[in-house]
């Protein structure tokens, strides 16, 4: 058997086809360019989602601070675009041409030396992963070695959440203050600003949306993923089992990590700017209901549940807007008490059942038993 | 260098006390388990036999005394590496993974792939189902391979959680008891898994159920208030008029 | 001359800091000591807590109303009337939230946080449809919004000493509620041992209750509290909840005198910095101060050591 | 609760109101257009949504989220003018249609509602927009999508894009008024800066620092606390050590209530004037929330206050009260989201087109005579020409009008020498 195809159970291969044509052939046709960028943008929320599934559902590890990652990956890739945009000649009214106009304004006169390497778009791309990792790094170093987890974990990285958002709003100098960094131009000397290079950005994104989708399966069916879930439900069990159980929670961590940064900087390039609105507590904590509305347990449930909710909230805060805290508190509640394995949970109880009734005439091969904590 | 411990201490333990709060439960305790011996400890509840075994692995840092495994200090290192060293605990209630089935609870057991990178390129190779299959038998689970962990009986988990010890091969394996819950036949069948075992490994065992202890003892240490109260056979043990009056007195 | 400042001048900033720290500590105390009740002896995240404050406050607010149009000549002493209404309607609505959510999820702590902070968004909307997105004001009888003048320079507000006083007060009414009463004596065997305490005859579904009733009130008196130094609107109660959270954590859970100290060291810290640095800068240098020692001591200032 | 503004002229509600109606047609003199004089292919040559009887505009602020509460004044506003439009006849002869879309106080989510409004909705113009920070995000979709914003608040400057008009003041014309007055009138020789942490307060303190430098005077210390802040009691200390003549604070949102009343508790009354308090962030919008008997006794500079005298205003605020309630009140903001489509009708007509670049090019120099403030006019650089005004609070939570510049103010948003 070759590992491509071991990868993935027959079911899975078809659940990844269903989505890859959703993406990249379905939405395409059906929504203009407008519509796409949107879609594009709930995208990257899917990113920190999926980081979520692996962390959170799989390994137990509930981080209400993904928006830290997402938001520093974010801000890497703004860095670098905006020293694009802010040439001398761009920027020849400031009183020092060659900056970004917030420094311009908060009498910065020079670059500061950690914004230098950011001209440089290979150290930027390295960074954007590099940076929020080696942040993730040190936290769950520092949390997991000494065995915090849980609820400590949670409120930790909530506070660590809430402490960046002030620094970034406190030191606008250098970061662009409570605005963010915007007025974002060009890539590389190419407008990503027209609907051609959105379009670009929204297959890039579902690309790597389809590999770290494909990361994540390999983790969740290698021993990594049995032992993820071994950890979560009995960690003692697993640390007299031989393992060192801080170093499997800390990759996986610094992969959500990752993933978000990924996320976040495919934000900036759709969007076309990065603020702190991204980093906080509250868009931290909102990422946290895209993966348990798609299902804390599905890979597959995580893209789902970000599209889900992000439609929604734009749908809903358009016609009712009134009505959306209401909604948006009753899907915290509900996916806690009605529905813990969201959308992919729904799927199993009721539609997956018809499906394999409708197919069993032609089923070849055994069909497992469905299962919560595998699938 | 320390001198060679004597061949027939497979461990050895000196001095060990710990302290909660001023509490000792623990104090000054002294403990020796030769090769292959079956070690059945017991005393009453609080007399500090769970928390032996927590120092001994690692759950619980000792807060002096010395605990040597086959030379090795074991109080300086972290749970893992003592597990790595050969010693395997299994606790009082069955701590097995219920969301995975039997087969993946033992795998994840099988002492390969213990590094972060070993888990993600670990195969299931021949070697491991053979060895899974191996242990599945002697633990009386070969026909519940595929069943998930959390519909096993009590007396079944408490067996699986042994053969999670056993597929480590650890050189001294400690059970809290292990026949806690089961019932008579179950029990008779674990008192033959345990002698099956000790052909290979030496054993420590707390243990409540005295008709069992009898059935398996080479040698009994009596706790009381974190000391060693008695120890010897167990005709010698039950004849310590000191344990007498432990169980009795008051 | 000690910096800028004369000696005289120095001993009064001393003298001031040393009280508006001490105003930040009885806020402090205030905001966490329901949660410390609710996190520390049940386990449960409740991310909600600032909108339970927060229905203190509005129930100020309605009393404040309430007497200026009807019974103007009571208007001075509405404020206790105004907290015993505080902590009448958080305690229900609390005993409700317990009984319709919390009970549901003793055991998941992870999903009471996510539950709890739906409930707070929902509070939130709620508050909005039905007292209005703008802030309200709470009108002050005269008596309580003046200050008493030491020195020329050292003035200390009477309000402050209001809060302080009222959060001495509720400690010592919690510490006697807790330790000393038959009461507290239930829940502690509840928390300690539920199975057991159900055994000899305890109602631990009504401790549990009362419980949770009873953090949620205090959160009420609290934002009762807080009429007078902040202000009150839909979305108030979320500034508080991550400050809050880290005292209790960092005071050690289940703690009581944890909280206490930890609020004191917090807030001593922050308002020493504050004066020497921005406000923002002293915020980010004492939650980072905060968050570091938690990662080296996780256990929080106040825990006993105890086997696992 | 708040007493009702004392009007010193006997003239009528009623009667106000049909005037209302009247004003504005009486200005732009001669007859309405009607839309057959202007044909829709002359007026519109870009594909924006106009048809024969109508165009369609863009209403965008946050309906929800926490700056709900500071954007709803605008959205009435706006509305008001529109009403008051249409009742005129339109623009061009043509019914001014609004879309309505929320920004959720979320800074995205304004760049997508700003990008549907032009690219779906091609709308003629769109009002909204409130924090500088949604202002910052929308601005490349304007920039792209060649639409035309009205952005009503005050801010702090630094910008100039050929796709805003902006209708409040910028930073410079709001603050060096009120500071020359402090120095002249009050005798002020120091000062304290304080502002919540954002762009807004930076700026504008960093103005005012630099003007007052410039003056020969002190700045005796400057502080910053962090949105939502509700604890001023070691900067209230440090204001009380320092004893600086005025107490320049730019505190917003929720922070101002615990601002004010932790100040008046800790014994500094305002009406002594010793220090006294010089804001630019509080309208009579916020005093509301703070509660007029916790300000009253405070300055506050900027171009329009509720109580002005003059017969626009009065006009003005009781059309608004008509249309939204007794007890709605107007700030600053309000009024100059008032501005916004009576600014865009005047560059239409003056056109003769709904296209973008042809208002654009229209609206340097378009003047208003019937606004609330008084006179306005658009500068070359898109921000209005307007007076500074000084308004000392009152505890019914309106301002008195002390001051008045009486010369227009040149806006300057790159003010040389002042950054």
């Amino acid at each position: 058997m070759s590992p491509a195809l071991f990868l993935f159970r027959k079911r899975e291969w078809i659940y990844f086809a269903i989505l890859a044509f959703v993406l990249v052939i379905v939405f395409p046709s059906l929504f203009d360019n407008f519509r796409l960028n949107l879609i594009g943008k709930y995208l990257t929320y899917s990113f920190v989602a999926l980081g979520l599934v692996l962390c959170w559902g799989y390994g137990g590890i509930l981080s209400l601070g993904q928006g830290i990652f997402f938001g520093l990956g974010g801000y890497c890739m703004a860095m670098f675009l905006k020293l694009e945009a802010s040439t001398p000649e761009a920027t020849a009214i400031q009183s020092t041409p060659g900056i970004p106009d917030f420094m311009d304004w908060n009498q910065i006169t020079s670059l500061p030396f950690w914004w230098e390497p950011f001209h440089s778009f290979t150290f930027t791309l390295f960074a954007t992963i590099a940076v929020p990792v080696a942040l993730a790094f040190i936290i769950s170093v520092a949390m997991f070695k000494r065995r915090v987890g849980g609820v400590y974990f949670a409120i930790i990285t909530q506070a660590i959440a809430a402490i960046l958002t002030i620094l970034i709003i406190g030191q606008q100098g250098y970061t662009g203050g409570v605005n963010g960094i915007t007025d974002l131009r060009t890539l590389l000397g190419w407008d990503i600003r027209s609907d051609n290079a959105r379009y670009v950005f929204y297959f890039i994104c579902v690309a790597l949306l389809l590999v770290s989708l494909i990361v994540a399966q390999f983790i969740r069916i290698s021993k990594f993923g049995r032992l993820l879930i071994a950890m979560r439900d009995k960690e003692d069990r697993v640390r007299f089992s031989g393992y060192d159980v801080a170093n499997f929670k800390i990759f996986i961590f610094c992969l959500a990590a990752a993933l978000s940064a990924i996320g976040g900087a495919m934000f900036t390039l759709q969007v076309g700017f990065m603020s702190p609105s991204f980093v906080g507590i509250v868009p931290s904590i909102e990422m946290v209901i895209f993966c348990a509305v798609g299902g804390r347990l599905s890979i597959f449930g995580a893209i789902y549940g970000a599209l889900l909710v992000n439609a929604a909230k734009t749908s809903l805060s358009e016609t009712f807007p009134e009505l959306w805290l209401f909604a948006m508190g009753g899907l915290f509640i509900a996916v806690v008490m009605v529905f813990p394995e969201g959308v992919a949970g729904l799927y199993r109880q009721h539609i997956e059942p018809l499906i394999v009734r409708g197919t069993s005439l032609l089923r070849i091969g055994k069909v497992r038993k469905p299962r919560p904590a595998a699938e | 260098m320390d001198v060679e411990q004597p061949k027939e201490f497979l461990l050895s333990i000196e001095g060990l006390s710990v302290s909660f709060d001023g509490f000792k439960a623990v104090n000054d305790l002294s403990l020796y388990v030769e090769e292959n011996e079956i070690r059945v400890i017991i005393g009453p509840n609080g007399a500090g036999k769970t928390t032996v075994l927590d120092l001994i692995c690692g759950r619980t840092r000792a807060t002096e005394g010395s605990i040597r495994f086959r030379g090795k200090e074991l109080t300086k290192l972290r749970e893992h590496e003592i597990v790595h060293a050969g010693v395997g605990r299994k606790f009082q209630n069955p701590s097995i993974y219920e969301d995975l089935t039997v087969f993946e609870n033992l795998e994840l057991s099988f002492p390969r792939g213990r590094s972060v990178l070993g888990a993600l390129t670990f195969r299931r190779d021949a070697e491991v189902i053979n060895r899974v299959e191996e242990i599945a038998e002697m633990i009386f689970l070969k026909d519940h391979l595929e069943t998930d962990a959390a519909i096993l009986s009590h007396g079944q988990k408490q067996w699986l959680e042994i053969g999670m010890l056993l597929i480590q091969s650890p050189e001294l394996l400690m059970l809290d008891e292990p026949v806690a819950g089961m019932s008579v036949s179950e029990r008779l069948k674990t008192a033959e898994l345990l002698n099956t075992i000790i052909k290979k490994h030496s054993v420590i065992v707390i243990e409540h159920d005295m008709k069992f202890v009898e059935d398996i003892a080479h040698r009994v240490t009596v706790l009381h208030q974190g000391k060693v109260l008695s120890e010897g056979s167990m005709e010698r043990v039950q004849s310590d008029p000191k344990v007498i009056e432990v169980y009795l007195g008051h | 001359m000690i910096g800028d400042y004369t000696y005289t001048e120095f001993t009064s900033i001393l003298a001031m800091q040393g009280f508006a720290g001490l105003t930040l500590f009885s806020v402090f105390v205030l905001m966490a000591l329901g949660l410390a009740i609710i996190f520390g002896q049940m386990g449960v995240i409740n991310m909600a807590h600032g909108e339970f404050m927060i229905l203190g406050a509005y129930m100020t607010y309605l009393c404040s109303q309430f007497f200026s149009v009807y019974l103007p000549s009571l208007f001075s002493i509405y404020f206790f009337f105004a907290m015993i209404l505080a902590f009448a309607a958080s305690f229900l609505l609390g005993m409700l939230v317990e009984w319709g959510l919390i009970r549901f999820l003793y055991r998941r702590p992870l999903d009471t946080l996510l539950a709890t902070w739906g409930l707070s968004l929902i509070l939130q909307q709620a508050y909005r449809s039905i007292f209005g997105a703008r802030e309200v004001g709470v009108t002050l009888p005269d008596w309580l919004m003046g200050s008493i003048a030491l020195t020329d320079i050292i003035e200390i507000p009477i309000n402050g000493l209001f809060v302080m006083g009222l959060t001495a007060l509720i400690t010592l009414g919690v510490y006697f509620g807790m330790f000393r009463s038959n009461w507290g004596k239930r829940m502690r065997a509840v928390v300690q041992n539920r199975t057991m305490a159900g055994a000899v005859g305890i109602n631990t579904k009504m401790v549990d209750r009362m419980t949770f009733g009873l953090g949620c009130g205090i959160a009420g008196i609290a934002g009762s509290a807080f009429t007078m130094i902040g202000s009150t609107g839909p979305t108030a109660g979320q500034l508080y909840i991550v400050d809050t959270f880290l005292i209790v954590v960092f005071g050690g859970a289940g703690s009581l005198i944890g909280t206490i100290a930890s609020a004191f060291s917090i807030s001593q810290a922050q308002s020493t910095i504050e004066f020497f640095l921005s406000g923002s800068m002293a915020k980010v240098l004492t939650l980072l101060t905060v968050v570091g020692i938690l990662m080296l001591r996780p256990q929080g200032l106040f825990t006993l050591k105890i086997r696992r | 609760m708040r007493q009702k503004t004392i009007s010193p002229f006997s003239i009528t509600r009623r009667a106000l109101l049909a005037g209302i109606a009247v004003l504005p047609a009486l200005t732009f003199a001669s007859a309405p257009l009607r839309a057959q004089e202007v044909a829709t292919a002359d007026a519109n040559t870009t594909g924006l949504a106009v048809t024969d009887d109508t165009v369609t505009v863009g209403i965008l602020h946050s309906i929800t989220g926490t700056m709900a509460i500071s954007e709803t004044g605008s959205v009435e506003a706006e509305k008001l003018a529109i009403d008051q439009i249409n009742a005129a006849g339109g623009v061009l002869g043509r019914k001014i249609e609004y879309i309505q879309e929320d920004g959720a106080s979320d800074w995205p989510t304004f760049a997508e509602k700003a990008k549907k409004l032009l690219v779906e909705n091609k709308t003629a113009a769109v009002f909204g927009c409130w924090t500088s920070a949604s202002r910052k995000a929308v601005l490349p979709v304007f920039e792209q999508y060649n639409g035309m914003l009205y952005y009503p608040t005050f801010y702090e400057g630094l910008e100039e894009s050929p796709n805003v008009i902006y209708t409040g003041q910028e930073a410079t014309q709001q603050i060096i008024a009120g500071i020359d007055w402090v120095v002249r009138e009050k005798g002020a020789k120091s000062f304290y800066l304080l502002g919540s942490d954002y762009i807004w307060p930076r700026t504008a303190n960093k103005i005012a620092r630099k003007h007052i430098e410039k003056l020969g005077l002190k700045v005796s210390g400057e502080d910053y606390y962090p949105l939502g802040n509700t604890q001023f009691n070691s900067v209230i200390n440090k204001i009380k050590l320092k004893k600086p003549d005025v107490i320049y604070a730019i505190v917003v949102g929720g922070s101002n209530v615990a601002f004010y009343k932790q100040l008046k508790a800790a014994g500094i009354d305002m009406s002594k004037e010793k220090p006294l308090l010089l804001t630019i962030s509080v309208t009579e919008d916020e005093v509301r929330g703070i509660g007029g008997e916790n300000i009253a006794g405070a300055y506050a500079s900027m171009k329009y206050f509720e109580s002005l005298p003059n017969d626009n205003n009065k006009a003005f605020v009781s059309a608004f009260k008509k249309m939204w309630g007794e007890d709605s009140v107007i700030g600053d903001v309000t009024q100059a989201a008032y501005l916004g489509p009576w600014l865009w009708k005047a560059a239409v007509e003056k056109a003769g087109s709904f296209d973008i670049d042809k208002v654009r090019a229209a609206s340097p120099g378009i003047e208003l005579t019937t606004a609330p403030e008084g006179y306005v006019r658009i500068h070359e650089n898109h921000h209005l020409w307007s007076r500074t005004r000084i308004g000392h609070a009152r505890e019914d939570g309106q301002f008195d009008v002390v001051f008045e510049t009486k010369d227009l103010i040149e806006p300057n948003p790159f003010p040389e020498g002042y950054q």
